[in-house]
């Protein structure tokens, strides 16, 4: 009989490999005139509340405070206002390759001119140092564009 | 002990396998604005939101936090529930929880899914222990299919008698304006199309759908005020099984559904089911389930469900209709599937069940299924518990 | 700006690809008894519950309807009867590859000799008509095993 | 309305980096077995289960399913809960609601993780939207980290505010047998400590842990005869916030920990929290939230945590000690996190933290921090509500 009283038992461990799932994710109407935006007129497009004024971006249907629909559109940036930051030094899975993240990189909060909301991206810029809360910075825009966050290649401070 | 609590609105957005004209939150909001305007609500009116779905179909976690925007949580009190097929009556129970509680008054419960985001079994698979059964497992179909085997050896149950619940709940649906299959189908129909797993054919499954419900729990004192007929809440039962597939109680009887069912009987004063209640919305993922469970519903003995099946004792001119609304053969958003028999048994309570009206009904029963074997029963009257 | 009335706007939808997440799973002592078993020595173990007295596939600490702590192994099988079985034709996705699964296949529920629960696992014909509830079968171990479910290769008739 | 409920006991398993030796039902069972003992019960005194975890850290779903021998659950009523880093406190949350109702008179309420399953900062990504913010995330310490720049900015915060912090909880931890982390660290240690995400360093981060907790809920008229002190809820409260990272509310205070905590003061009859509440539990993911966030407790005003927290106002000889437990700086089963802190604050009540044990707690708060910037307050006393 196996692990008899005494013995010290191996302790199994399995390593599932990659857990694979395709999936397809509908932008509906308002991210997918967000993404047209980009991809088509390097524009960044948001959306006004009727009932309180605030500018969303990203665009979205309803204002979360005032539980209101949104139908106008904005053109907000393509400057704006680090409004905080970090840069991230810390590898991790990116869990849409599987794949380590290649470190270091800056995340950024950018205050669009014209948004009431901030827009995460990334700095072209990994030394703190260099960076700091206020500076103006604006969107490079890629040559090829496919409709996605990274038609915006990355801010850069301006 | 607990606050009395009814359903006073429901909400229910345009079921279809694709709704690619909307993101996850957009078909939230639509359900939730439905809902508020059945009930004659704004979103002031909520206190509180329980919202569920099975978030690994998304690959989006924390629906919670992500839609609240259009779920209408911002700084209101939310929870997610997710448990498998069950959750859309576990948010509808948690929905219930929350107002007789006496800690809010009016709550909103949302359940919703965007089943054509992923391949739904390969994702119900990851329900299963990934080292010890995930790979002989086929998602919901597999064990359903095989427990029928065990059905028809022991009962000589034939499999014309699911093709007959089939073929009730897809022409049910017919009547539905909110079923995502709408078509007039006959017992050949369904033995003639293709096989998915031995002896569950395509038209004896449910369809993956993508939609979502909202309903809308309210106290005593401010239903009355908000629904000229409210459903009241009367019991709510729930049971859970073992771990692995391969257990010894679950494989002839739904033994869940017969425990959940027999404690809701009891709290609610019903000796005789078959007689005692008017409509029941039965989370019936497969046409055998309609056979087999009928009996852990104690509406007849071992082995009696095919002859009253065959006599038509379900059917909408029966002494029981069975899913009016064609239950989930006809619409399956998994996460809304459950909170939509709630929603149509309190539809029915209501009066407000149009074409899929059964007349005079006093009692409804509704239930949930999921997980390994799991239960739910939820019955609702039009008079206070 | 994007998206006037009267065009009918294009809606994106975002294939993600494989989602990929490398996972490790603890066995822990039951399950690492019950693979070392099949790995070392192609028996199939049990827990035997003090309280109700069932024999327990796979291997676990708990008797949930007791609630009772198991310690006592037993050996079952390797051959048993059909307690119920599918064959499966519908393709779907592997969620431990990403990739289809090549159907039909059979999955089968064995009572083995011994147990007072099945075990899950495959069975070598995918013809219905010659498959029957309360057939007899066998495990048929693999030469080179690994200490994994698959350890067994399937049942078959006897 | 609600009945009044206590917490009457309390199990924590052994907290790790790695929990090799069991799976994860051997784990849940392992906080289950403790918390039944501690409170002199057997399963069978147990009416129902709430459980939950971060299902995608383990990649096996619906734990109320697989886990049934190991939680106690078999035919009995079990919800599993999931909201983030906050789960914890929504399952005790919903484990108090379940009594509160009437409906169960002692509940169970689990929480659990084995984080060294899988990559915890990249499984914490996926929270986020895929198309809209997820490459931007870093998981839980990019944001928290960015926070803390504008904080620096706007008040003159240093980096080694945070280290105080830091050294606090890490030294506190060194009384708490529990604690996964034991070591005895100074300002110097967290400054010189690798960057992860600037300006949060490793020791100014929580670790990953495996481990669970389980806390018994019992009715009034039960738990007096259970518990010679019980651990009795005053209040719960949480907010929720936006959808999305870059909302205009959350980067200088945490607004939902401030409406949260208003909301539990003013039910508690608490207006001065720093001289009215004995102990905290904070929720503190990285130790820049103990400066920033202690505002949002209303202890100070904006601004102020700084020079309260270099006069040592939080230390376990101060006016108002904080995790006296070393909190999630220390240990950090996610799923299990929070509920760890609902768990220590009774333990201060109940008189039974030993080496940890604060003298005289009459009132003790606890709070949980999640999905995008979600805060939830439990409040308890010795004295009924
Ligand atoms: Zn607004
Ligand atoms: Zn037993």
């Amino acid at each position: 009989m196996a692990g008899t009283a005494g013995e010290t038992p191996e302790l199994i461990k399995v390593h599932s490999g990659a857990v694979e799932v395709p999936y397809d994710w509908h932008c509906g109407p308002y991210w997918s005139r967000f993404f047209r935006g980009l991809r088509d007129e390097k524009k960044i497009y948001a959306t006004k509340c009727p009932s309180c004024g605030r500018v969303y971006i990203p665009p979205r249907e309803v204002c979360g405070p005032c539980f209101a629909r949104m139908d106008e559109w904005v053109e907000v940036g393509p400057e704006g206002v680090i409004e905080m930051f970090t840069v991230v030094r810390l590898p991790y899975t990116n869990p849409s390759t599987g794949e380590p993240l290649s470190v270091p990189y800056t995340d950024v909060y950018v205050r669009l001119d014209g948004a009431d909301t901030s827009l995460m991206h990334w700095l072209d810029e990994t030394d703190e140092k260099k960076i700091a809360v206020g500076m103006r910075v604006r969107a490079v825009f890629r040559d090829k564009r496919t409709g996605t966050m990274h038609d915006i290649e990355h801010f850069k401070l301006i | 002990m607990a606050r009395r609590t009814a359903i006073v609105g429901i909400g229910q957005t345009y079921h279809c396998a694709r709704r690619d004209d909307v993101n996850g939150q957009e078909l939230i909001n639509e359900a939730v604005t439905r809902a508020l305007e059945d009930a004659g609500l704004t979103m002031k009116d909520i206190d509180a939101i329980v919202i569920g779905n099975m978030d690994h179909f998304e690959a989006i976690n924390y629906v919670d936090g992500w839609s609240v925007d259009g779920s209408g949580a911002f700084m209101r009190p939310i929870m997610k529930l997710t448990t498998g097929g069950t959750s859309g009556m576990t948010v509808a129970t948690a929905g219930y929880y929350h107002v007789a509680s006496g800690f809010f008054d009016v709550v909103l419960a949302i359940g919703w899914e965007m089943n054509s985001s992923s391949d739904t079994t390969a994702a119900i698979t990851t329900c299963c222990q990934p080292l010890i059964e995930r790979d002989f497992f086929a998602g919901a179909i597999g064990p359903l299919a095989a427990e029928y085997t065990a059905y028809i050896k022991r009962f000589g149950a034939t499999e014309e008698d699911a093709a007959l619940v089939s073929v009730r709940d897809h022409n049910n649906a017919l009547n539905n304006p909110h079923a995502h299959l709408r078509t007039r189908i006959t017992v050949e129909d369904v033995m003639k199309s293709p096989v998915l797993c031995y002896p569950i054919k395509l038209l004896d499954m449910c369809p993956r759908s993508d939609g979502a419900c909202a309903l809308i729990y309210a106290c005593e004192g401010k239903a009355e005020k908000l629904a000229p007929r409210p459903a009241w809440v009367h019991t709510i039962a729930g049971s859970r099984d073992f771990v692995y597939m391969g257990e010894p109680f679950q494989h002839e009887e739904l033994i869940t559904l017969e425990r959940a069912s027999a404690r809701a009987y009891k709290r609610a004063g019903i000796t005789d089911p078959l007689k005692e209640i008017d409509v029941m919305e039965l989370y019936l993922p497969a046409s055998t389930t309609g056979v087999k469970w009928m009996e852990s519903l104690w509406v007849c003995g071992r082995g009696e469900a095919p002859r009253l099946i065959r006599e038509g004792v379900f059917n909408m001119d029966g002494q029981l209709p069975v899913n009016p609304s064609g239950g989930p053969l006809a619409t399956n958003p998994i996460g809304a599937t459950a909170m939509i028999r709630v929603g149509e048994a309190a539809l029915q309570i209501m009066g407000k069940a149009g074409d899929r009206q059964v007349p005079n009904v006093r009692t409804a029963l509704a239930t949930a299924f999921g997980s390994c074997s799991w239960s739910d029963v939820t019955i609702l009257r039009d008079t206070k518990p």
